[in-house]
């Protein structure tokens, strides 16, 4: 597809796999009489590096969580410019020549602004990670409903949902991103949403997830195809069980692992995607600080200001790679027979 | 037959002989014992049957035979020694040397073992060219021989056939085919029926049966199904739970079996000699963890007869006498066993 | 005339100005590395070799009639359009702003007061084909401008001029390709000869200015026009010609043009390099990272892209790259528009008080200091003709807070006054800027809402209901005189505001004041430009009064050249970018 | 077969005219004007509405749709005014079909716009998908054989470092350090094979290809790592084994032929939707190929360029897909289409 929904692929290929029985191993045997879940946690626990990345995660996750909380009772400041630790002859890099790297500053101040850098990231982290979540889960919610309508009905709907499904991901979506940006962010603030960048953020979250689910659609009918075949299923349609029934009480549990490594995978995709289309010029705009806008500001600080051109790109990285080994971890935890 | 297997394996006579065999695996949840102290002697033109339920061991134990272990985290102890020489010992050029033309393998579900992006003639011509040297011409020639000598119709097509276009019988007979191609002294069979319907199945064992004549090899058939090895076997050779449990001769293990999970698997297989058609029995419980084994005689706590208490089954360790000409794995006494085999079984069976 | 640092939308087209931008050491207002940007590093180059010019942002026009780019419009004049009248090679401050004879004998005579201008073509000028240079050409290209539907995105200032009759506020006459009332055309636009004759409806003092600054006026070949195709077609009539095509977005070659002659040429262009190759689309940064490294090809290259801010140090760390760099005036300017349809706005006091408190220091360090723009006291570019600092903006540069609060406590509006500051957004630099505008503003008591446009900027704000109660703007003169600055942007007749419901025109803060508009009309109808530039100052200081604008900032442009590059200059006659008059590569 | 590839055309081809349309629909019917984009500045309501009848947006959106379609089929001519041709038929642009349209910002037909940047992105995408192919399947196959060791940790592990970074800032890292701050390889620029031969083409193209390629590299390190050991899991090649092959003919002819069939296919899609251009390292590097088209279309609000690379971008996923269910029917003898 295209270079900012990279990820996307690469998980789906293999969260197909997942779940899939094994057949005879003799190791299995040996730890009989545990549910999968408790399988699962129990190689989690032995799997060094994911309760490594699950720590970073969930660091990431409480200081999004605080960082507004933070800026508010003033520990955090990512907005008030600091002229004085600046210098207006040099462009506005930080006096020290360096990047400002201070007690206050501990990861220096932006050039130009004199803003705190770890606050901007910080907070940057919030909005990056708010945009990733929430186009998850419309991604997930919306793939789940389309698989699950088209795997369960079949027939005509199963067709015309595979076609959908056909065309969403012929579509080139960097660019239909990027060209319908204009005239949805105008549709969006029209339907009530404050103009700029709360519009902006809506744009990228519903389209990331309008041309996100296919892909978990596919996955989910895959899933249920194959379940719906079993007889746990053929049983509960036997007892005269409504059709809404079968979804929900009995397929949703056998489809939340996939959906869970799925999940955990598309994620970081969707952070680099933010940052992708921010150095396109779209999404949300200075002054509220994304890890996108700041790193699409601070690649213009290659040479002059090392520390400032890194940390916004260390921190996605960061993130991203915590993420994708966190989906890997889960989906080794969850499904023996994937090989790390 | 004086003793299952004499205490040398070198000066034995025989064409394998195996002693003290042990094949480990480290998981994480503990060293997996898959074969713990296995001992047999296989002479040539002798067929073993290895008959037991899948996590016995067998399998490994014919994997083992052929090296496949080498280079997995699978640790493999005592001796093998084929012609003479401890399969082992060798270095593993030497070994690959021999897999295929002295010892074939034939696998138990050939659409798998088959790579199915090759078609079937690739693929022998490949396993006889590898141990000979001789033009592509020449040893397409000879598998087509082989094609037609394993029974399969106009062999000059069907070489250039992909694995999934022969039914299941004739994929199996082109296995066999590639295990005959190099006429090894010795062929391990490893459930080579399972995956076929039964009258298939009696197809396929007669062709082996015809075949080791013609060639004069020795063979090993692994199995769950006694059955199987019924016609075919000179000698057979029970596992439980990575060991060896009962070996005798074939007649033997059918007509005099001593042990009570032989008894058990004889009562599971449905016989067409029957007198009476009994019910088939299964054999309740499950296999045994080879990590932690059950203590004392591994079988005890699916055995029938563990309850009396002067055998002291769950403690005391029974042994596998190999200089017994019919070694037996239980701590009921011989004549017991016999009278137990006599009364209980052979009527229900017989 | 609006212009924008920032590339947005085709609304923001930028224009030419011609200002005597200090291009260098002589006009005023530069520093510069080794002092001053008019010359490179010889003095006279030598033919030969070839000249790179590094871009960004793409021409979207080589048509003459439909370029309305200052950088376009100087790069067509030095290098294959000619036009009556060009501004000269070479010369600085005041001189550079004044037309000379080109492709005519002379610069041109006026009659009626202004109303008729006759040129006389000179001998031996001719095509890239050979063929001579026709007043049938001259015509040709002038009537082009009136083909709205086809030739689009130029300047139209011959619509509102030229002496022709109109129907629904434009002319009847609609250009050369449809050729309605084509007999009017006729009558305004005469030949006798070698001498074409042009009829106004109104007079025209400075129209030779507008054809040295606008390729509207320049000769076109009838049997060369393919209307719109023709848009990146180049027919030469100056010193090189087009090699090839012209790809959008990758740029073009040019080589020699061998049917020119220099002895035509009085302007001075010296046509030193064998080639000059155009490549667009390149970032600043990456264009100023490669100057900066002087390797290559790159040493014979010039740019109109500003060293990043980010950059700075790298240059001023580096004598032999600080040499190479140069710091002039632009002719643009930046500023803020109260919108007087917002009800908060309304109030002097408000409006006022705003312009208190605005921090044009910070403004300025988030555009990148001191070597991207400087404070601004008027909406004027100081180098303009008739400039003079608006009385009106008492406030220090960093702006009073107190004063600022005080005004808002008379105003008697609660406090915090919300305000939504609507700009063209959507770079970290214009972003930076707002949101430092923003904290010095919420420092004074408003409540400040930033309202980045990203994809169009002037037809938002074009549209009188627009909510919003401040807006930015920039602006470059069309051709130097104050004429083209305060007139176009807030007379209300002219522009409409009160009486079109759908467009403000250019007057995009919808200010309207009948003094205002009496004085425009009679600096418009002036004898002499001394007593127009008087009647523009007065109206100006009634602006600021009003408020109608805060000003902020002069755009400076710090450009880089590489070491190869000789005859380096930037000036008011090349728009204040590099002038491929006189560039050469050093052999 | 044959039968089921003309199906698979008819059908991609009905999926090409309803993304056509829906494409057409997102941009055409949207509350933006597209005429107000026409005009420069001065523009005025009457000039807009001039240059709206002149490029045919006054009309309904479906009738514009139709129009289109003709196009695409018949041809076009632009502008569609019968005055204007009638007095001045050499400014009417000819647009022969398959006529994508016109683009009044590029003064040029939308398919010669495209057939202009097409070689730049096909180039940039070959010698990418060359690359990552060459050294994401080396990477995954030496992961695999060293399964747990620090080879395969190192490798897998850098790959996905690298992939955590966003693309434009190692493609600008690479540009600004390597070849201009440091001079390792020339200041990277497109030279068609006509301009300057292979070499500077090659030259050119090494930065952003590389760029593109590391996007995909920790992929298929990733991917021919689990193919290969999943293959190398399969009962066949204990047949292999068994048959006395050697390791490296059993992981050349049969471990590798199991394990590449996957990665043919998802590399075929990868390259499928590279070839319509990659618009971050294309934007990065100023590679004027379809990806930058398309940012610079889209960023001016010029449709019609914008709906033509958006059509041609899903013709070639659409026609990867077809290709690639091809070509797994040739490598996989199993696989037969009805």
């Amino acid at each position: 597809m295209s270079e900012i929904k990279r990820d996307v692929e690469f998980g789906a290929g293999t969260a197909q796999e997942t779940l899939a029985p094994e057949p005879g191993a003799t190791q299995e045997k040996a730890i009989t009489g545990r549910t999968p879940w408790q399988l699962a946690r129990a190689r989690l626990r032995r799997d060094k590096i994911t309760m490594v990345v699950l720590a970073v995660v969930a660091l990431a996750i409480v200081l999004a969580i605080l960082a507004p909380i933070l800026s508010i009772i003033g520990v955090l400041d990512p907005e008030t410019f600091h002229p004085e630790l600046i210098d207006g002859n040099t462009g506005g890099l930080p006096l020290d020549g360096g990047g400002g790297l201070s007690l206050q500053h501990p990861l220096g101040v932006e050039p130009g602004t004199g803003r705190d850098v770890l606050s901007r990231i910080a907070l940057g982290m919030t909005f990056s990670m708010t945009v990733a979540l929430s186009a998850t889960l419309i991604t997930v919610v919306l793939g789940t409903v389309m698989g699950l309508v088209a795997g369960l009905l079949g027939g005509k709907t199963d067709f015309f949902i595979s076609r959908i499904i056909d065309m969403v991901l012929s579509f080139p979506v960097t660019l239909m991103l990027l060209a319908l940006s204009g005239m949805f962010i105008d549709i969006i603030t029209k339907a009530g949403v404050p103009a700029g960048n709360p519009s902006n953020g809506a744009y990228i979250v519903l389209v990331l997830g309008l041309f996100g689910w296919p892909t978990i659609a596919r996955i989910i009918r895959g899933q249920v195809l194959s379940l719906r075949e079993r007889e746990f299923i053929e049983a509960a349609r036997s007892l005269g069980a409504s059709n809404r029934r079968i979804y929900f009480k009995e397929l949703l549990p056998n489809l939340w692992a996939p959906l869970l490594v799925y999940g955990t995978l598309v994620m970081p995709a969707y952070i680099s995607a933010e940052a992708a289309l921010s150095f396109l010029g779209v999404g949300i705009k200075p002054p509220t600080p994304t890890l996108g806008n700041l790193l699409t500001y601070s690649v213009n600080y290659a040479a002059a200001d090392v520390t400032f051109f890194l940390f916004p790109a260390i921190a996605i990285a960061i993130l991203v790679l915590s993420f994708n080994l966190m989906g890997d971890g889960l989906r080794d935890a969850l499904d023996p027979k994937a090989d790390r | 037959m004086s003793t299952w297997a004499s205490a040398d394996p070198v000066s034995s006579g025989a064409l394998l002989a195996v002693r003290d065999l042990k094949v480990t695996f480290p998981t994480e949840d503990g060293l997996v014992k898959a074969v713990d102290g296995l001992t047999f002697d296989l002479r040539a033109g002798e067929t073993l049957g290895i008959v037991g339920e899948s996590g016995s061991g067998k399998s490994v134990t014919s994997q083992a035979i052929m090296g496949l272990h080498r280079g997995s985290r699978a640790k493999v102890e005592g001796q093998i020694v084929f012609d003479g020489r401890d399969l082992l010992k060798i270095v593993d050029d030497d070994l690959r040397r021999m897999r295929g033309r002295d010892i074939a393998m034939i696998f138990q579900d050939p659409l798998s073992a088959l790579h199915p992006y090759y078609t079937v003639g690739n693929q022998i011509v490949e396993a006889y060219r590898i141990h000979n040297d001789v033009s592509k011409a020449a040893a397409r020639a000879h598998v087509i021989d082989m094609l037609d000598r394993v029974g399969i119709p106009n062999p000059q097509k069907r070489i250039d056939q992909y694995p999934h276009e022969f039914s299941g019988g004739m994929r199996q007979r082109a296995m066999i085919a590639m295990a005959l191609v190099n006429s090894p002294r010795l062929i391990i069979a490893d459930e080579p029926t399972t995956a076929l319907d039964v009258t298939v199945q009696a197809q396929i064992l007669n062709l082996l049966v015809d075949l080791q004549k013609e060639f004069g090899s020795s063979i090993i058939i692994i199995t769950h199904d006694l059955g199987v090895v019924a016609e075919l076997a000179d000698n057979i050779m029970v596992m439980y739970g990575g060991k060896a449990v009962e070996g005798s001769s074939a007649d033997e293990i059918f007509y005099e079996a001593e042990h009570p999970y032989t008894w058990g698997l004889l009562q599971s297989m449905p016989r067409i000699d029957a007198v009476k058609q009994a019910r088939l029995q299964p054999i309740a419980g499950n296999p045994p963890s080879l990590i932690n084994p059950p203590s004392g005689c591994a079988f005890h706590p699916r055995c029938a007869f563990r309850d009396d208490e002067r055998l002291g089954c769950s403690s005391v360790v029974p042994r596998f006498e190999i200089s017994d000409e019919h070694p037996t794995r239980c701590l009921i006494p011989q004549a017991e066993r016999r009278a137990i085999f006599q009364t209980q079984i052979e009527t229900r069976t017989a | 005339m609006t212009i924008s640092r920032r590339t947005t939308a085709l609304a923001v087209l930028a224009v030419t100005s011609v200002l005597s931008v200090a291009a260098c050491g002589g006009g005023g207002g530069t520093t510069g590395g080794s002092g001053n940007g008019s010359t490179g590093s010889a003095a006279a180059g030598s033919k030969g070799g070839t000249v790179f010019w590094l871009t960004k942002r793409p021409a979207e026009h080589l048509d003459p009639q439909r370029t309305y780019i200052g950088r376009d419009l100087s790069i067509e004049n030095r290098l294959f359009y000619r036009d009556l009248v060009s501004f000269p090679v070479g010369k600085q401050g005041e001189e550079a702003t004044k037309p000379v004879a080109d492709l005519a004998t002379d610069t041109g005579q006026s009659s009626e007061g202004g109303k008729v201008w006759k040129f006389t073509l000179r001998d031996g000028v001719k095509w890239q084909d050979g063929k001579d240079i026709t007043c049938e050409d001259l015509k040709y290209g002038f009537s082009r401008g009136f083909a709205t539907d086809v030739i689009t995105g130029g300047p139209n200032y011959q619509l509102g001029y030229l002496d022709v009759p109109n129907k629904d506020g434009l002319p009847t006459y609609n250009g050369p390709y449809k050729k309605a009332a084509q007999a009017d055309f006729d009558k305004a636009v005469t030949c006798e000869g070698k001498t074409i004759t042009y009829h106004f409806n109104k007079p025209w003092a400075d129209f030779p200015l507008a054809i040295a600054s606008l390729r509207s006026f320049s000769p076109y070949r009838a049997d060369q026009d393919k209307g719109d195709k023709s848009n990146y077609a180049v027919f030469s009539s100056g010193p090189y010609m087009l090699q090839g095509t012209w790809q959008k977005g990758k740029g073009g070659t040019f080589v020699r043009n061998t049917n020119y002659d220099p002895k035509t040429d009085q302007t001075g262009r010296k046509a030193l390099p064998d080639k000059v190759v155009i490549t667009e689309g390149l970032t600043n940064e990456i264009i100023n990272q490669r100057l900066i490294a002087d390797s290559g090809e790159d040493k014979f290259a010039v740019t109109d892209r500003a060293i990043p801010g980010s950059m700075y140090s790298q240059v001023d760390s580096n004598p032999t790259v600080k040499d190479r760099s140069t710091l002039v005036n632009s002719p643009f300017t930046d500023y803020l528009l109260p919108n007087f349809n917002s009800d908060v706005m309304k109030n002097p006091k408000v409006r006022q008080a705003l312009a208190m408190a605005t921090d044009k220091t910070a403004y300025i360090t988030a555009l990148g200091g001191d070597k991207a723009a400087t404070p601004s006291k008027s909406i004027v570019n100081p180098e303009l003709p008739g400039y003079q600092p608006n009385p009106a903006f008492t406030a220090p540069d960093s702006g009073d807070t107190a004063a600022a609060k005080k005004l808002l406590e008379e105003a008697g509006v609660p406090l915090p006054v919300k305000i939504k500051y609507t700009y063209s957004g959507g770079t970290p630099t214009s972003d930076n800027s707002a949101a430092a505008l923003k904290q010095g503003w919420d420092k004074a008591g408003f409540s400040t809402t930033l309202d980045p446009l990203t994809d169009t900027y002037y037809d938002v704000i074009q549209n009188p209901n627009t909510k919003s109660d401040v807006y930015w703007g920039g602006w470059g003169a069309d051709w130097p005189s104050a004429a083209t600055v305060t007139a176009p942007l807030f007379d209300s007749v002219l522009n409409g505001v009160g009486t079109n419901p759908k467009s403000n025109g250019q007057d995009y803060g919808n200010y309207a004041s009948d003094t205002v508009n009496k004085l425009f009309n009679q600096a418009r109808n002036a004898a002499t430009t001394d007593e127009a530039n008087s009647l523009y100052q007065q109206a100006d200081v009634q602006l600021g009064k009003d408020t109608a604008y805060i000003p902020l900032s002069v755009t400076k442009f710090y450009y880089l050249h590489g070491s190869g590059v000789t005859g380096y200059a930037q000036s008011a006659a090349s728009n204040g970018y590099p002038d491929l008059g006189s560039i050469g590569a050093k052999q | 077969m044959f039968a089921y590839v003309v199906r698979r055309i008819f059908v991609g081809a009905i999926m090409l005219v309803v993304m056509s349309l829906v494409t057409y629909l997102l941009f055409f019917a949207a509350p933006s004007d597209p005429a107000r984009f026409t005009c420069g500045k001065n523009c005025s309501p009457e000039l807009i509405e001039q240059n709206r009848k002149a490029l045919g947006y006054d009309k309904p959106v479906f009738v514009q749709y139709g129009q289109f379609l003709k196009g695409v089929f018949v041809g076009r001519e632009f502008p569609d005014d019968p005055e204007l041709k009638k007095s001045a038929p050499e400014t009417i642009a000819e647009c022969p079909a398959p006529c994508l349209g016109y683009s009044p910002l590029q003064s040029d037909t939308v398919s010669s716009l495209i057939a202009t940047a097409a070689p730049v992105s096909i180039s940039l995408a070959l010698a990418a998908f060359i690359l990552w192919m060459v050294l994401g399947i080396s990477g995954g196959v030496i992961a695999a054989l060293y399964k747990g060791r620090l080879i395969d940790r190192a490798l897998v592990g850098s790959a996905l470092i690298v992939y955590s970074f966003p693309t434009f800032f190692i493609g600008l890292s690479l540009y600004i350090f390597v070849a201009i701050k440091w001079q390792l390889t020339p200041i990277p620029v497109y030279t068609s094979i006509s301009d300057g031969g292979i070499g500077p083409w090659l030259y050119g193209l090494f930065l952003p290809s590389l760029t593109l390629a590391l996007i995909y590299i920790a992929g298929y390190i990733r991917l021919t790592r689990a193919f290969v050991l999943e293959s190398m899991g399969e009962d066949y090649i204990r047949t292999a084994r068994a048959k006395g092959l050697t390791q490296r003919r059993i992981l050349g002819k049969h471990t590798m032929r199991a394990a590449l069939t996957p990665i043919a296919t998802v590399a075929g899609l990868d390259l499928g939707g590279l070839l319509a251009g990659a618009i971050i390292t294309e934007t990065v590097f100023n590679y004027n190929g379809l990806g930058k088209l398309a940012v610079q279309a889209a960023t001016t609000y010029d449709l019609p360029t914008t709906v033509g690379i958006v059509i041609v971008a899903a013709t070639f996923i659409i026609t990867a897909n077809i290709v690639v269910d091809v070509l797994y029917a040739v490598i996989d003898p199993r696989v037969k289409y009805s």
